[in-house]
C-alpha cells in the first residue's frame, strides 16, 4: 500500500499535472492559430507518469523522451516560457527554435530531448548510464518511450546492453495502448509487456499510469534498485492518450466509447478527488491554483511572442560546435 | 504541355492510391505492408480505404519495425509475390537500409541472376513543413547511388499514378519516392490510365536559353522560376528528371548541349547531391558545349531546422533559383 | 524417448555428415593453396544441426542460412561440386562465382543463401513465409543463425513479425557458444536462448546440437507444428565449432581445453560408435563411405578446376535481371 | 616528400594502435567500444593487446548490436566522455545509420548549439580482398554527404596515427575510415608523435601536367600510375584529400588551377560518387581555368563480385588511372 503522501507534496503533484494539461490546451489553441507549425502530439491523460516519474529523480540525474515529451520536460523543470517559445520557433526557445515540439532540449537540467524516432532515444540514454557508470557517478537515466517502441530492434538491443553492463537506466513505457492507429494487439505477439524485460533478466513491473501515486511509489522503488547497483529496471505505465496522435489523426482506429471510458479515470480528476477527500486541498484552492497556472501560461505565451526570430544570416551555426562554445 | 488524352483532374495522393487498388486488382500478387497503412487510414492518408476494400491481408499494418518488415517485403518478393512497402517517411528508411542495401539490391548479382526482388518501397520524402532535422530528410539522390535499385521520383499527378505499374512490372527493386508538399497538388490524370515509361526524363517546358534540371518536389519551384525568367525575357526548358536512378544522360546532355546552359536544382545537401553527378555528367559528356558553368541550388547543408525562416533559408526557393540561372547567363560566352 | 530409425536413413545421416566434414576438410587445403579466397567459415562439429534439422524439410520448403553455409548447402542438395566451383570463383558455381563461400544460392532448390550480415537473413525468412501464408501453401521456411544473431535488433523484428502473424518460419539458432570470439555470456544478459522466444510466444526448445537424432527429431517435431498451423518455432541446438570463426582466427578467447573436451562429444564419430553398436554399419562401410565421398569431393575438385573464369565483359550482367531470364 | 622529423617504421595496424593506446593514456575518458575488439584480439588486430593494457571497461566488447552501441557511443560522448566507437567494417554501418544520420550529426544543431557529441567513430572499409558484395562496400564518399560529421580517410602511417588525436579533440562526431588493405602497409611514423591537421588536403607528389586526386585505398594506385606517367614524360600532381567532409575545396581548385586538368580516383560506386561531388565543385569555382573536361576513376556500379578477375575489373586499377589522365591529356586544349 502506498502511504498518501505530505499535503504540499500531494498539492505539488496536483499542479504539476494540471501545469501540464493547460499548457497543452493552449498548444491546441495556438496550434489552430497557426502560431504553432509542425507535428504536435498532446500528453493529455498521461500526465500521472511523468509527473510521478519525475519525483525520483534528481538534477544530476538524465532524462531521454520522444517527441511526446512537453510533459516530461515541464515535469522536469524546463520553464513553460521556454518550451512556448521553441514551439514559436523563437531564438529564446529551449533549443533556439531549431527544434520546435519534438526535440526540447535543456542541457543544463540534463533534458537530452525529444526525440522524433521511434525508440531511438534508447541507445542514447544508454550511453549516458554508461558514462556515468564508468566514472562511478550514482546517477539515473530515465528513458520514456512508447508501447510502440517496443517492435523496434533499438529497444531490444538497448534492453541487452543496459542488462549485461548492468548500467543505471530506467526504461519508462507509457503504453497508451496504440502507436498511432496499430492497438498493441496488432504489433506484439506478446502483449504482457513486462515479459519483455523477463527477456533480459530485468526486473520489470507494471504500473496503474493513470494513479499519480502509483507512478510515482514506482518509479521511486525502481529508480531505488537502480541507485543500489541493482541494474537496469523496466517499468511498464498503462496509460491512454485522450486526444490524437498528433494534429493530423483521424482516429478511424478506436471507438469514442473506450476513450470515454478512459476519461473516466481521468490522473489529473482522479487526484483532485482525492486530495478533496483527504482535506488537502478545497474548491478554492483548485481555482487559486488554475489561476495561478493560467497566469504561468498567459506569461509564456507573451514570452514566446515577443520572442525573437533567428535571423537567417545565422542558419549555418552550430551545424558543428563553435569555438567559444 | 498540351495534350489530347482525355483527363480528369485529381491530387497526387489520390491518383497514387487509384494506382495501388489498380495494381491490387489486377493482380492478386500485390499487397501493401506498412506502418498505419490500414486502420490509421495511412501516415499520409493515401491508402485510406484501401483495408476495407482488400482486407487486412493485402493491406497490412505492421508493428513499428522497419528492417523486419522491409526485409520480409524482399523475402515475399523472393517468392515472387507483388510487395508494396510503404515505409512512412524516408527519415525511417535508414533503419531499413542494411536490408536495403545489403539484400534487396545484391541479391539478383550475388546469385549470378538466379534470384529476383521484384519489390516496391514508396516513401514520403523532403521538407518545408516545418518537421525538423529527424523527419525533413530528402535522401532520394543518395538512395540514387546504390547499384541494383531503381529510383523514381513522381513530380506530377500522371506519374503518381502512372509510374507504380511499371514498378511493379520490374523484375528488380524500386523505390519511389512522394515529396510530401505534392499530396495535395491537383493535375491532369489521363483516363486510359497507361502505365508511363520509367526509364526516361521529360521536358515539362521547352526553351532555348538554359536547362532547368530538376525532379519530384522541386519541379513546381523551377516551373515557377521559369515564369518569372519568361517574364525577364529568358526561355527556359525544364527536364524533370523522374528516374533518378538510372539517370536519363542522354536526355540531359541533348537539352544541355543544345541551351549551352544549366542549372541543376535538388532538395538534397549540395555536397554529394545528385546534383553533382548531373554536373559531372555534363562536364564529361558536354564540356566543349557549355558557354557557362552549371549552376546548383541545393539545400542548405544543415540539419532542418523548425523555425519557418530558417526552413525556408535552408531549401531551394523560386528567388534562389532565378538568381541562380541569371548568375549562369552572365558569366561565360 | 527417440526411435532409432531405419537403417538406410540412419547411414544416410552418417554419410551427409560425413560429407560436410571432408568437404570442408578439403576446403582447408584449398585455402591454404590459395584456390579459395576470401573469408572461409566452417561447420566443422557442428554437422549434425544442418543434417537433422533437414530431414524435415520437402523439396517445396525453403532454407537461408549465414556465411557458415557450407553444410545447410550441402544437407540441402546443393551439389558439392557447384559449391567449390563457386569457391574457386567459376561460371560453374552455384552464383556464378559472385557470391564465393559466403554466398551460395540455388534457386532450383530453394535455398536462398548464404548472409554475411548477422541477422540479415531472418527478414527474408519471415517474407518467405508470408508469401507461403498468403498464398495458403502448406510450406516451411527454415532460417539458421548464430546465437549472436540475438542481440541484433532484426532477430527481434523477426520473431515479433512471424509470431503476430503466425507464419510457418522455423528459427534454427544455433549456439556454439562464441560469435567471433565473444563467448554467449558475455553477449546477453539472459543467456537461456528460448526464454528469448517466450518473449514472442513462440514455441521453443534446446536441443542437444551433438546429437544427429536429436536434431532430427526436435526439428520434425516444431516442422511439424508449423505444418499444423502452429505458427513460428524457435530451436536452440546446442553446439560447437571445433575449428577457428574463419581462416584468420588466433582464437585467443577460449581454452584449448574447453575445444578437446567438446571434440569429445564430435557429432559423427558419436553416431559412427550408435551405429556400430546397433550393428547398422562396421568398419568396412564406414571405410566404403569414406571412399566414396572422398571421391565425391575428389570429383568436384576436379569440375571446379575445370571451371571457367567469367569474362570481365560480363561484369555489369545481373545487377538488373535480364529480360530473358 | 622528404622529411628532416625523425620516425621508425611501422604499419598503418600499428601506428592506429598507438594512437588509440596514446589518447587513452592521455586522457581517461577515452574508452573504445565495438564488436570483438578485446578478447578476440580486434577483427583486424587493430585493438589487439589493449584489452590487457586497459581492462575490460575501457576496452568494451559489445554484442552484435550496431545500432545499440553506436547510440550508447552518442550518449557517452554528450555526457562528456570521448568514445572511440569501433564498428568491424562499414558493411554493417548501415544497421546504425539512424544513430548516426538522425543522432549524432544532428544533436547540436537541433538543440541550438547546447550538445555536443565528441564522438569518434572508426570503420574499416573498401574492397579488393575478394570478400564479396556485402563485405566490400565503399562508402565513406557517401557518408560525406552528411552535414554535422567529420569524414576522415588516413591513407598513410603518420595520418593512420596522427588523426585519432585531433578527432578526439573534436567537440563533434568524427567518422574515420580505414581502408582494409592499407592495414599491412609500411610507412614512416614521426618520433615525435604531434597530432596532424584534420582540415587540409596535402600534395602527395607535386606535378604540374594534370592533378590526380584521390584518399585513402586508392592513394597507392594514384602513386603507382603517377611513377608511371612520370616514365613516360607525363608529371602528375597528386593530391590526398585526407578530409572528405568538409573538402578541402581550396588546395583542390588551386591544384587544378594551375595544373588545368584533373582526374579524381575513388572506391565508391561512380554515379553519385565524391569525384561527382569534386569535378562539380572544379566546374564551379575553376570552369574557365579547364583545358580538359575532369576524370574520373571509380569502381564499376555493381555489388562486389567475388571472383578475382571480376573484382579486379570492378575496382580503380593503375592502368585504368593511367589511361583516364592519358585521355584527359589528349583532349582539350
Ligand atoms: C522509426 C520510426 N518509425 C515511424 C515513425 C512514425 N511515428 C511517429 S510516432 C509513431 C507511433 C509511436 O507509438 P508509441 O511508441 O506507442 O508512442 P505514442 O505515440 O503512443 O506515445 C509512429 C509510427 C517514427 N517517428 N519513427
Ligand atoms: C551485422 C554484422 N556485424 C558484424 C559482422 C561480423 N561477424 C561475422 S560473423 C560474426 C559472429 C557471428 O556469430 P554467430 O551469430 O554466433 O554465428 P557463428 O559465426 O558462431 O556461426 C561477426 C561478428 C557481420 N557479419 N554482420
Ligand atoms: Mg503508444
Ligand atoms: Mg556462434
Amino acid at each position: 500500500m502506498t502511504v498518501f503522501p505530505d499535503p504540499d507534496h500531494a498539492r505539488d503533484l496536483y499542479r504539476e499535472m494540471v501545469r501540464i494539461r493547460r499548457f497543452e490546451e493552449r498548444c491546441v489553441e495556438l496550434y489552430s492559430a497557426s502560431r504553432i507549425r509542425g507535428f504536435l502530439h498532446l500528453y493529455i491523460g498521461e500526465e500521472a507518469v511523468a509527473v510521478g516519474a519525475m519525483q525520483s529523480l534528481s538534477a544530476d540525474d538524465a532524462v531521454v523522451a520522444t517527441y511526446r515529451e512537453h510533459g516530461h520536460a515541464l515535469a522536469r523543470g524546463v520553464p513553460a516560457a521556454s518550451i512556448l517559445a521553441e514551439m514559436f520557433g523563437k531564438l529564446e526557445g529551449c533549443s533556439r527554435g531549431r527544434g520546435g515540439s519534438m526535440h526540447l532540449f535543456d542541457r543544463s537540467r540534463r533534458f537530452f530531448g525529444g526525440n522524433a524516432i521511434v525508440a531511438g532515444g534508447l541507445p542514447i540514454a544508454v550511453g549516458l548510464a554508461l558514462a556515468d557508470k564508468l566514472r562511478g557517478e550514482p546517477r539515473v537515466t530515465a528513458c520514456f518511450f512508447g508501447e510502440g517502441a517496443v517492435a523496434e530492434g533499438e529497444f531490444h538491443e538497448s534492453m541487452n546492453l543496459a542488462a549485461l553492463w548492468e548500467l543505471p537506466v530506467l526504461f519508462c513505457c507509457e503504453n497508451n495502448g496504440y502507436a498511432m492507429g496499430t492497438a498493441l494487439g496488432r504489433s506484439e505477439s506478446e502483449t504482457e509487456l513486462t515479459v519483455k524485460a523477463a527477456g533480459y533478466r530485468m526486473p520489470a513491473w507494471s504500473v496503474d499510469g493513470m494513479d499519480v501515486l502509483a507512478t510515482e511509489s514506482a518509479t521511486a522503488r525502481a529508480a531505488e534498485g537502480v541507485r543500489a547497483g541493482g541494474g537496469p529496471h523496466f517499468l511498464e505505465f498503462r496509460t491512454y492518450r485522450f486526444r490524437a496522435h498528433s494534429m493530423y489523426d483521424p482516429e478511424l482506429y478506436r471507438e469514442k466509447s473506450e476513450v470515454e471510458a478512459w476519461k473516466l479515470r481521468d490522473p489529473i480528476a482522479a487526484w483532485r478527488e482525492t486530495l478533496v477527500a483527504h482535506d488537502v486541498m478545497d474548491e478554492a484552492a483548485v481555482a487559486a491554483t488554475d489561476a495561478e497556472i493560467a497566469q504561468e501560461i498567459d506569461a509564456a505565451v507573451a514570452f514566446a511572442d515577443a520572442g525573437t526570430l533567428e535571423p537567417t544570416e545565422d542558419l549555418l551555426r552550430f551545424v558543428h560546435t563553435e569555438p567559444s562554445s | 504541355m498540351t495534350t489530347t488524352t482525355p483527363a480528369v483532374r485529381t491530387t497526387y495522393r489520390d491518383a497514387m492510391r487509384a494506382a495501388i487498388r489498380d495494381a491490387m486488382q489486377r493482380d492478386p500478387r500485390v499487397f501493401v505492408m506498412g506502418e498505419d497503412i490500414g486502420a490509421y487510414g495511412g501516415c499520409y492518408a493515401v491508402t485510406k480505404g484501401l483495408l476495407d476494400e482488400f482486407g487486412p491481408d493485402r493491406i497490412r499494418d505492421t508493428p513499428l519495425s522497419e528492417s523486419g518488415f522491409v526485409g520480409a517485403g524482399i523475402g515475399a518478393a523472393l517468392a515472387d509475390m507483388r510487395p508494396i512497402v510503404e515505409i512512412m517517411t524516408v527519415n525511417f528508411s535508414m533503419l531499413a537500409l542494411d536490408q536495403i542495401l545489403n539484400n534487396a539490391a545484391t541479391l539478383s548479382y550475388m546469385s549470378g541472376g538466379q534470384l529476383h526482388v521484384p519489390l516496391v518501397i514508396r516513401m514520403t520524402t523532403g521538407a518545408g513543413r516545418q518537421l525538423g532535422a529527424q523527419h525533413s530528410h530528402s535522401l532520394e539522390g543518395w538512395y540514387a547511388h546504390i547499384p541494383g535499385i531503381t529510383v523514381l521520383a513522381p513530380a506530377t499527378v500522371a506519374d503518381a499514378y502512372g509510374m507504380l505499374g511499371p514498378a511493379l512490372d520490374d523484375p528488380d527493386p524500386v523505390l519511389i519516392f512522394e515529396h510530401g508538399t505534392l499530396y495535395n497538388v491537383e493535375g491532369e490524370l489521363p483516363v486510359a490510365r497507361d502505365p508511363v515509361d520509367i526509364a526516361h526524363a521529360a521536358i515539362r517546358r521547352p526553351g532555348n536559353d538554359v536547362t532547368l534540371i530538376t525532379y519530384g518536389g522541386t519541379l513546381p519551384k523551377v516551373l515557377a522560376a521559369a515564369e518569372e525568367l519568361a517574364a525577364a525575357g529568358v526561355d527556359a526548358e525544364v527536364l524533370d528528371l523522374r528516374v533518378l536512378r538510372p539517370l536519363d544522360a542522354d536526355a540531359i546532355i541533348t537539352s544541355v548541349a543544345r541551351t549551352r546552359r544549366a542549372v541543376v536544382v535538388d532538395e538534397g545537401w549540395r555536397s554529394g547531391s545528385i546534383s553533382a553527378e548531373i554536373s559531372a555528367r555534363i562536364m564529361e559528356a558536354a564540356f566543349y558545349e557549355l558557354d557557362a558553368p552549371v549552376g546548383r541550388v541545393c539545400s542548405a547543408e544543415v540539419p532542418m531546422p523548425y523555425a519557418k525562416q530558417l526552413e525556408d533559408a535552408a531549401l531551394p526557393q523560386v528567388a534562389g533559383i532565378v538568381a541562380a540561372v541569371q548568375e549562369v547567363l552572365r558569366t561565360g560566352g
